[in-house]
């Protein structure tokens, strides 16, 4: 028996490796299988009427279940937005990079995504973008077949109507 | 409100990065017999048991008051296990409160606690689940566009944050029981700290820390069996909305709002800023003070900045309300403590403990915790003088 | 206490192996919706105060119960709560809620998604984390330990655990929402090859997947909402050392602690729902109560027919008033456990109102 | 990670629902910092020693704990016990879980060492597993290298 053996113990490794079977839920499944299909959609509240993105069976201020399915535009207004400095654990991307809440044209909540293909420090609450979808062959059942979001070359949503386009991207 | 009951005594621990020298039980521990001691009290003298900490993944552990049985004395009484977040610290001192508000106990100790160095708070904060995308960089990816969206509407000048963020650290080198004891910290120092979730600098952001925060609460006849001035609790309030919802306005949450008017309706508050000698609210990023000084009615909607700018929450300039005397989360972060802490903080004010940054004569305080993607809030009013 | 607390609606999901893609606010909401129209309210804004009980392990998530809230209807904000135990600990908070005047009414629930985990192994984690947890000792096998010092000590026979089980599996045949039901006697269960011996696989409670929800009130309120209640006349709870070594595992210190408190008067009770995972720990549990032949005990299956783990314990305690309101029972005592070998035992006793 | 896509339709509805399911691992190393107490108790394993301590009521409980169940004080009188004791109670695994510390068929144990009093759970492997009963005799197989941890016990062997 080596002096090594003498040290005292302080602190000691506990790894925890637990597997679980995830289940996405009813209403994030249908979303997921559109979003494979290359269309992004909510759900609307049978009762306040407003449409959840991504949706996850219920609208949360009502507390009713929700069922109809609404089919989103591709664009997006950005309601607000970070510059990210630091690397996310198990993300590859690159920083610094923008990550948004956007509210997808027909919504009334917003979801966090990327935006790219813009100059960090221009980009504002109100500006509108799209989504720019990777190539078909590679979609599966993940947000992420939207790669990020792009600037569009459109005037910014005044900061009330964030939250209240139509699919259109028309007010309403 | 129920029976009065009032804190008889407080416990903490040395908040640090890593508490290398003591097991999650030692941890706990050291808070509980630290508030026994504090209120000349053993475990004999209590009743029941009320812990408190924030998701079970941040050590590992799975429902740990299991294990902490012999640690907190709670063998062959109840014990009961409160989760609600970052807002739990809070919550778990209302739950035990109420233990005794309600007439069923005479005297019960609540323990928080986290111990992050077990693991790694923003990789448990942001667990991988399949379907869902990851680009949660942990609590500060989430906040920083609600504050950016703050300083939009309030057109606050662009440095409000780096003033909380000193202010806070200066407060916290008067404990000595801060995590950051950065008694020379400097304006430039923060504004040249790297900026980590824009428009948050890394010394905006608070750090993350072990430690444990316990307090015993003792109905109106026990009172006196303890030594040290009792702090009365003369109101305590819970609020939660969800997450997301059309319209929900994440600056200035109303599930915030209303929390703040019902224990404020408890406790006979009508002018916040004027009634309390000071605050201790959950601040885990510099800009949320402004906003909380708004969310909370300190100051009118766009104006919580005014305040910060002129010093009315800085001890060191002797501000008419100071806000986080002790140092805030900006510098103790033991998340499912945290908001314990402020309770205990606002209560050790009004009993006059509070040492090196004690509020002169200070007799009404405010605590305030929240969590989730603030949305839920608990507080409560301590005073110095019985109702 | 001098607030008469009341129970006025109960309802529980079936016990499902596998709820398939339901999440938890699917789980949940069918739950509450039925609790509310037992009551005739529209939803949670309609009662005080709220309380869940979850635990994030099971299903492997953060914040589970952060997701619970959105089945709740939660705007304008509530009074809101969540304990990290079993939802008849958050039955018991909602009690102190309204014994404190702070509330008059609440709404508690507890969800359990266990089948997406291994949960014997989950829970293997509640252990103290530097001697038991690494070694992955699961809760199935901490229970076979503790039945064999039973039979070791000649205190139970394997009859009597299969004895347990048949009794189970005949309730719960009238139980709609039982997972395992059917008539088996003893010897034939008896044959069935052991699973982690003493242990078979009938011994122990299976995985459930679902939710239950409940709505207790004071007595004025029941009456103003014009609806059958039973009065919650009792509700306490212990817990004992984490060592189980330093346990008389044959027997529940905790639970008998617990029923002294509450003065239960066990020959006046006409049935107890317990909660005991495994049927050996029914046996302990009817001794350490000393129930008496005349109350029927578990007439639900209990939770061998089924457990949501989460939410069996405040189960316990809805089956008991179901019971009451239907006229089958005018006194009850529902059991509900935590932790490994019945470690923390909580009691309530309803009686007609 | 497999992707289980089932299509079913809902009875009631005839709305074509989904069922998306997906494997994950849930895992970190944790860092324990063990206090005095625990880690007296692994610092004894490294050198292939065990160490309980003395409870407020005399009696030896291995492992040691840090708080004493009766009085709630810190228990600090350590006291070295045998490696070898006997099976208070035990339990076959004919079906290891992959989680288990073993991969063939074991046996839980309590396990009152020699000069405790108090009984630790822990495992044993045999290929007689008749010869397992409450009673019988079993005694450590330490791993060669211990490095301070539980497992370095490997498991308990039944005395011939």
């Amino acid at each position: 028996m080596g002096d090594t053996n003498k040290e005292t113990i302080d602190s000691i490794e506990a790894p925890i490796y637990l597997k679980y079977n995830f289940t996405a839920g009813l209403a994030p499944a249908r979303f997921l299988s559109h979003l494979k299909k290359g269309i992004l959609t909510g759900q609307r509240c049978p009762k306040c009427d407003n449409v959840y993105v991504p949706p996850r069976g219920s609208c949360p201020a009502c507390g009713v279940a929700t069922e109809t399915e609404v089919v989103l535009g591709n664009k997006a207004t950005v309601q607000s937005f970070t510059i990210v400095s630091i690397p996310i654990p198990g993300n590859p991307i690159e920083p610094p990079f923008i990550v948004a809440n956007l509210v997808p044209d027909g919504a009334n909540t917003s979801f966090i995504h990327l935006m790219s293909e813009c100059v960090n420090e221009e980009v504002r609450i109100g500006q509108r973008v799209t989504a720019v979808w990777k190539p078909e062959e590679e979609w599966g059942f993940a947000m992420d077949n939207i790669r990020y979001f792009k600037p569009l070359d459109e005037p910014d949503i005044p900061v009330e109507l964030i939250g209240h386009l139509s699919v259109n991207g028309e007010e309403g | 409100m129920g029976e009065l009951a009032a804190v008889v005594g407080i416990g903490q621990t040395k908040y640090a990065s890593r508490r290398g020298d003591v097991s999650i039980a030692g941890l706990v521990r050291e808070a509980a017999g630290n508030a026994l001691e504090d209120a000349d009290l053993g475990f004999k003298d209590i009743d029941a048991v009320v812990i408190g900490k924030a998701p079970d993944m941040f050590e590992g552990v799975v429902m740990p008051e299991i294990y902490l049985t012999d640690a907190l004395g709670a063998n062959g009484k109840p014990m009961l296990r409160v989760h609600t977040a970052g807002s739990v610290g809070g919550s778990t001192a209302l739950v035990a409160a109420s233990h005794v508000q309600s007439g069923t106990f005479r005297r019960v100790l609540t323990v928080t606690f986290e111990k992050q160095s077990e693991s790694n708070a923003m990789w448990a904060l942001s667990s991988p689940q399949p379907f869902s995308v990851h680009l949660n960089a942990g609590a500060g990816g989430y906040f920083a566009p609600i504050i950016r969206e703050y300083i939009r509407r309030s057109n606050a000048p662009s440095d409000i944050g780096i003033m909380v963020a000193v202010k806070d650290r200066l407060h916290g080198a008067r404990n000595p029981l801060s995590h950051l004891n950065l008694p020379n910290i400097s304006h430039q120092e923060v504004e040249d700290s790297m900026m980590l979730w824009d428009p948050i600098r890394f010394l905006e952001a608070c750090p993350s820390s072990d430690g444990a925060c316990a307090m015993i609460i003792a109905n109106e006849e026990l009172v006196s069996e303890s030594p040290k001035p009792p702090a009365w609790i003369l109101g305590g309030a819970m609020r939660s909305e969800p997450t997301i919802y059309a319209g929900r306005d994440e600056v200035n949450p109303r599930a915030g709002r209303d929390c703040a008017k019902e224990v404020y309706a408890q406790a006979g508050i009508s002018n916040p800023r004027r009634q309390f000698d000071c605050a201790e609210v959950y601040v885990p990023f510099s800009w949320y003070e402004p906003m909380w000084l708004e969310n909370l009615g300190f100051a009118d909607q766009g104006e919580g900045w005014r305040l910060t700018l002129d010093g009315a929450t800085s001890l060191d300039e002797g501000g008419d309300i100071p806000w986080n005397c002790s140092g805030g989360v900006l510098s103790s972060n033991p998340i499912g403590a945290s908001g314990m802490i402020r309770f205990a903080e606002a209560a050790r004010q009004v009993r006059g403990d509070a040492d090196q940054h004690q509020v002169e004569n200070a007799q009404l305080a405010l605590g305030h915790a929240y969590g989730g993607g603030a949305q839920f809030f608990s507080m409560w009013v301590v005073g110095a003088r019985k109702p | 206490m001098d607030i008469d607390i009341c129970i006025v609606a109960f309802s529980q999901s079936a016990c499902l192996a596998q709820a398939g893609a339901a999440n938890e606010v699917e789980l949940i909401m069918p739950e509450l919706e039925a609790v509310y129209r037992q009551v005739g309210i529209s939803n949670a804004q309609d009662v005080d105060f709220v309380c869940s009980g979850s635990c994030d392990y099971l299903q492997g998530a953060a914040f589970a119960f952060v997701s619970g809230v959105d089945a709740l209807g939660a705007v304008p904000p509530i009074q809101e709560s969540h304990v990290e135990m079993d939802a008849a600990w958050a039955l018991y908070e909602a009690v102190l809620k309204i014994r404190m005047g702070h509330a008059e009414s609440a709404l508690v629930y507890g969800f359990s998604k266990s089948s997406p985990g291994e949960l014997p192994i989950v829970l293997s984690q509640q252990l103290d984390p530097y001697y038991l947890a690494p070694q992955w000792i699961d809760s199935i096998s901490l229970a076979a330990l503790q039945a064999r010092l039973m039979l070791d000590r000649g205190i139970i026979e394997l009859s009597d655990m299969a004895a347990v089980v048949a009794s189970s599996r005949r309730c719960a045949i009238e139980n709609k929402k039982a997972q395992l039901s059917g008539q088996f006697s003893v010897s034939d269960l008896l044959k069935e090859p052991e699973y982690v011996s003493p242990l078979r696989r009938a011994d122990c409670s299976p995985i459930s997947d679902g939710a239950s929800a409940m709505i207790i009130c004071t007595k004025s309120k029941a009456e103003e909402w014009n609806v059958p209640f039973a009065r919650l006349v009792g509700i306490d709870h212990r817990i004992e050392t984490h060592n189980l070594g330093m346990r008389d595992l044959t027997t529940s210190h905790s639970t008998r602690l617990v029923a002294e408190a509450l003065s239960i008067h066990s020959d006046s009770l006409d049935i107890a729902e317990l909660y005991a995972p495994f049927s050996h720990q029914q046996l302990i549990l009817e001794k350490s109560l000393e129930l008496r032949p005349e109350t029927d005990i578990n007439p639900s299956g209990g939770v061998l027919a089924g457990n949501l783990m989460m939410a069996s314990g405040l189960s316990r305690v809805g089956e008991v008033f179901d019971r009451i309101v239907d006229g089958k029972a005018s006194r009850g005592l529902a059991h509900a456990t935590s932790g490994p070998c019945l470690q923390h035992n909580l009691l309530a006793i309803l009686e007609r109102g | 990670m497999s992707i289980l896509l089932v299509q079913f339709l809902r009875v009631e509805g005839l709305v074509e629902d989904l069922f998306l399911q997906k494997e994950y691992e849930l895992g970190f190393t944790y860092t324990r910092s063990t206090g005095p107490v625990v880690g007296k108790f692994l610092t004894g394993l490294k050198n292939k020693k065990i160490f309980g301590n003395r409870g407020s009521d005399g009696r030896v409980i291995v492992p040691p704990m840090e708080y004493d169940p009766e009085t709630f004080q810190p228990l600090n009188d350590f006291v070295q016990v045998s490696d070898a004791g006997m099976i208070e109670s035990w339990c076959w695994v004919a079906e290891p879980r992959p989680a288990h510390p073993s991969a063939v068929p074991f046996a839980w144990v309590m396990i009152k060492l020699d000069g405790a009093d108090i009984s630790m759970i822990h495992h044993v492997v045999t290929d007689e597993p008749s010869r397992v009963v409450t009673g019988a005799r079993v005694k450590a197989s330490w791993i060669d290298q211990p490095v301070g941890l539980i497992s370095d016990i490997r498991y308990f062997v039944l005395e011939k």
